[in-house]
């Protein structure tokens, strides 16, 4: 079935997207950057199931007012819904926390900011 | 019913509680058999600490980073191996995700080939 | 009767969510309001959970169709594969169910006093549920997009209750880390769905089960999967966010975040042993498998000892016996092939692996409850600064002595049972492993006498003379767990063969899990 | 508080962004949008609120007890909704056929009918009162803390 799925620009850009947030994730230690990546890499992601939503020679599955063609399915769509909306809730509890954390260590660096180790 | 049963052997654990009890009583009977010249009260039941004077009773007590000193000097060696990945960054525990994530991969395929 | 247990699965799930929402409102009627409604709903689903466990027992497998015109409708007419979302309860499910709701009633319970006179209860009480659903979910899901939703679900309630003591940057740190852990881990599950997806267009299990080619996409998706699911169940290298969590988590709630590490367990092997099943070059993931558990109990354990706070140390004991499991099912798994190894030890191996999930989430729940005890009472997890507690905590006390020798492996409690089950087992498969895991338990038992005598023996601290026993709702809660260990440890024959052993026979043979959505297509 | 010009503008846009938002949550289940992106859209709004006047004077008039029981309902209303089907299974759309939303759309493309889609519409308005609610008091929680404010329990 995989020959279905054309290999072209949104696969490499999603493979950028996650690619460049690793990095950010890994490197960056302002926790907000950090957010940052991790807000990126939830993009390059649903950006993977958006592209996979698409095959060759689909519409879009909308039936109002549309010309009649083959529509792809809209599962990914669905998922990648789904994973924007609980990633809006991730966010948010991980910027709630990084406000409270720089109020109580007045640091934003996730290694002056640590109180636990070893 | 209270038996576990595994491939060539058997734990029964109400068995062994019985055996316990019936070691344990007889213990306790030859115990009892025991000299009996120890006397409360006397300076038989004192603390004797080299003839030093003998510290208070709340600063006796052996504190926690104490214990299994030496197990731990004798060790040091590898706790300050182990001790340099447990570094606390959140960044950190990441590279690792990547990086178990990224071995696994390979075995896999390499395994498969 | 009938119908109560044809929508118990989605019933489970569905009413501590309701409870989540409806408790803001209740909890303006005040604190007993509150407390009563949330252990009302909660011994109805207790209910529910038995009722379940009873008849998947009985009956076997057990599938919920939401939307569908019948409950037990997977395939409708016409269609080759699910559409619909569905739940499937079997063995291994329901077990992790009766660990998860065990675990969670005595938290509920442990948590009532706790909780009075502190900030924010609202949100405590409707975090738990929420908690409660998404391990439920997980345990229950028979689809991949939903087992990704049902764990950021409980990975935002657990990270939330983490950094529940706002007022200590501590707990905020510990909160913090398990979110963006489980973040990550969630999205990298969610890119090895869209793989598999990609290949297969389904997204239920049990399809893609049956659809299974093992092609190289699927060798990377099983990675990813592998990795996020090792980093949430706290696997060396892994596990450094799990001290640092477990550490800070107030009363009651550590016992279901380290449930929920082990609801990540249990998915790992859903997605192993179900989903890759007979595909998979079983040898290679038995042995990662098994090098992961073995890191695990041993680092784990060398760390712990090092500890001075308590409750770090128990976590790191958590981490060490998270990999006893991982190296029973190991060696089970790297004999699936091998009909012999498999029937002469592989099976009692993966029976021990499982049968230390429950044994371990109840005595190491019962050891966090004493540990939040103490802080409860002394205001410190410092052991350094603690001295003859037991001479006023006597209950705590008598229960931390049944946690410790439990998770020693001393007889006849029930980490004994499991234990032995592994080392049996593992010395036919490979002695060398069986020595390093005896040598984890000995020196476990080590450390948990490090801290009971710094800890509760020892002439009377002036400082601590004024301290009083817990109050009574979190004796009860521990008791609850401390009366599960004594009955686990001494009726292990009937918890293998009853919960256990179906649980095994779940995990190896994929077929029943597959045939019960896709009939009898081959 | 930014200028005058800005203030009276945002109050003029205000009504706008609400109602487009309510139209992407009515039609949720004929067209892209539905619950969440709808209650976006109006929380929008409400961030460009939070920019033209300030998070205390928003405080006063979006009371965090309020959203609180707003959200709650919101996720109530959703989760009856999906019990209401319990007597054939759960989440059974029982509203097809009926006089509520019950209209069958025929298969393909068509001119879309508002009056489809049983339970599906009413759990939009249900997603998307919960969402209004729930990222009001998020973008609120967070303007407050910045600025140096607890928020209220």
């Amino acid at each position: 079935m995989t020959e279905h799925i054309p290999l072209d620009f949104p696969f490499l850009a999603a493979a950028l997207l996650m690619g460049i947030s690793f990095y950010i994730i890994i490197f960056k230690k302002n926790l907000i950057k950090l957010i940052m990546g991790v807000a990126m890499l939830a993009a390059g992601v649903n950006l993977f199931l958006v592209a996979l939503g698409y095959r060759a020679g689909g519409g879009a599955p909308i039936y109002t007012g549309i010309p009649k063609e083959t529509m792809v399915l809209p599962v990914p769509q669905a998922l990648t819904l789904t994973s924007i909306v609980i990633n809006v809730a991730v966010l948010a509890l991980m910027l709630t926390m990084v406000i409270r954390i720089y109020r109580h260590t007045g640091s934003l660096d996730s290694e002056k900011s640590r109180k636990l180790k070893g | 019913m209270s038996a576990l049963t595994y491939g060539y052997a058997v734990w029964a654990p109400i068995i062994w509680i019985i055996a316990t009890v019936v070691i344990g009583i007889m213990v306790l009977i030859w115990r009892s058999r025991g000299q009996k010249s120890y006397k409360k009260g006397t300076a038989q039941t004192d603390i004797f600490l080299s003839g030093m004077k003998v510290p208070p009773e709340e600063q006796r007590h052996v504190k926690a980073a104490n214990i299994y000193w030496g197990f731990f000097e004798s060790l040091k060696g590898l706790y300050n191996a182990m001790m340099k990945p447990h570094t606390g960054i959140v960044n950190d525990y990441i590279i690792w995700l990547v990086a178990v994530s990224a071995v696994t991969i390979l075995i896999l395929v390499l395994a498969s080939l | 009767m009938d119908s109560l247990i044809t929508h118990s699965p989605a019933l489970i799930v569905a009413l501590p969510l309701v409870a989540a929402f409806a408790i803001p409102l209740i909890s303006r009627a005040g604190y007993r309001a509150r407390s009563t409604f949330s252990l009302v709903i909660f011994g109805l689903v207790t209910f529910l959970v038995a009722v379940l466990a009873v008849d998947v027992h009985s009956v076997g497998i057990r599938v919920y169709t939401f939307g569908a015109t019948a409950a037990e409708l997977a395939l409708p007419g016409g269609y080759m594969v699910p559409v619909r979302i569905m739940f499937q309860v079997d063995g291994m499910s329901i077990f992790m169910g009766i660990i998860i709701t065990t675990v969670t009633l005595a938290a509920l319970i442990y948590s009532l006093h706790f909780l009075k006179g502190q900030t924010g209860q609202v949100r405590f009480y409707s975090l738990m549920m929420l908690l409660y659903t998404g391990m439920m979910g997980l345990a229950f899901t028979g689809d991949m997009f939903n087992l990704f939703v049902f764990l950021e679900i409980a990975s935002i309630a657990g990270a939330g209750l983490a950094a529940y003591r706002t007022n200590m940057a501590d707990a905020l740190e510990g909160g913090f880390k398990y979110i963006v852990i489980s973040a990550v881990s969630a999205l990298m599950v969610l890119f090895a769905i869209g793989i598999l997806y990609s290949q297969y267009n389904v997204l239920s299990i049990a399809a893609l089960a049956n659809y299974m080619q093992y092609t190289t996409l699927d060798m990377i998706a099983l990675g990813l999967l592998g990795g996020a699911f090792v980093m949430k169940l706290a696997g060396v290298p892994l596990h450094m966010w799990a001290p640092d969590t477990y550490t800070v988590a107030p009363a009651g709630t550590t016992p279901m975040i380290l449930a929920a590490s082990y609801t990540s367990m249990y998915v790992l092997y859903r997605i192993t042993f179900t989903l890759y099943g007979v595909h998979i070059d079983s040898t290679a993931i038995g042995w990662i498998v098994i090098v992961v558990g073995v890191l695990s109990m041993f680092i784990g354990v060398m760390m712990a000892v090092h500890q001075t706070d308590i409750k770090r140390m128990m976590a790191y004991h958590a981490i060490s016996q998270g990999g006893y499991m991982l190296l029973g099912v190991g060696v089970g798994l790297a004999v699936l092939a091998n009909p012999v190894a498999l029937a002469s030890y592989g099976r009692d191996a993966i029976n021990g692996g499982v049968f230390h999930i429950i044994n371990h989430v109840f005595y190491k729940a019962l050891l966090f409850m004493t540990a939040e005890a103490i802080f409860f009472r002394i205001g410190t997890r410092d052991t350094n600064k603690m001295g003859g507690l037991a001479r006023n905590m006597k209950w705590t006390a008598a229960f931390y002595i049944i946690g410790a020798l439990a998770i020693s492996g001393i007889p006849p409690l029930n980490g004994f049972a499991s234990k032995l089950l592994i080392y049996e087992t593992v010395l036919q498969f490979n002695p060398v492993l069986a020595v390093i895991a005896m040598f984890v338990s000995l020196v476990t038992l080590a450390s948990f006498a490090k801290v009971f005598y710094s800890a509760f023996t020892g002439p009377e601290m002036p400082a601590y003379r004024e301290v009083r026993e817990v109050p009574k709702s979190m004796i009860i809660g521990m008791a609850i767990l401390a009366a599960c260990v004594i009955f686990f440890g001494i009726f292990p024959g009937l918890i293998v063969d009853n919960i256990v052993a179906p649980a095994t026979e779940a995990l190896i043979n994929q077929a029943p899990y597959i045939n019960a959505v896709m009939g009898a297509v081959p | 508080m930014l200028s005058k010009i800005v203030r009276t503008v945002t109050n003029g846009f205000m009504p706008i962004i609400i109602i487009f938002g309510l139209y992407i949550i009515a039609h949720g289940h004929l067209t892209p949008g539905g619950g969440f992106q709808g209650g976006a859209v109006v929380v929008s709004g409400v961030v460009m609120l939070l920019v033209a006047f300030n998070s205390q004077e928003l405080k006063k008039s979006l009371r965090e007890r309020v959203l609180s029981i707003m959200e709650s309902s919101g996720a109530l209303i959703f989760i009856g909704l999906a019990f209401a089907g319990i007597g054939t299974v759960f989440a059974y759309n029982l509203l097809v056929g009926s006089p509520i939303f019950g209209h069958i759309p025929p298969t393909g493309p068509n001119p879309g009918d508002i009056w489809t889609g049983g339970v599906i519409p009413l759990m939009n308005f249900a997603v998307g009162l919960k969402v209004i609610a729930g990222l009001s008091a998020v973008v609120l929680a967070l303007a407050l803390f910045s600025s140096g404010e607890e928020v209220e329990e």
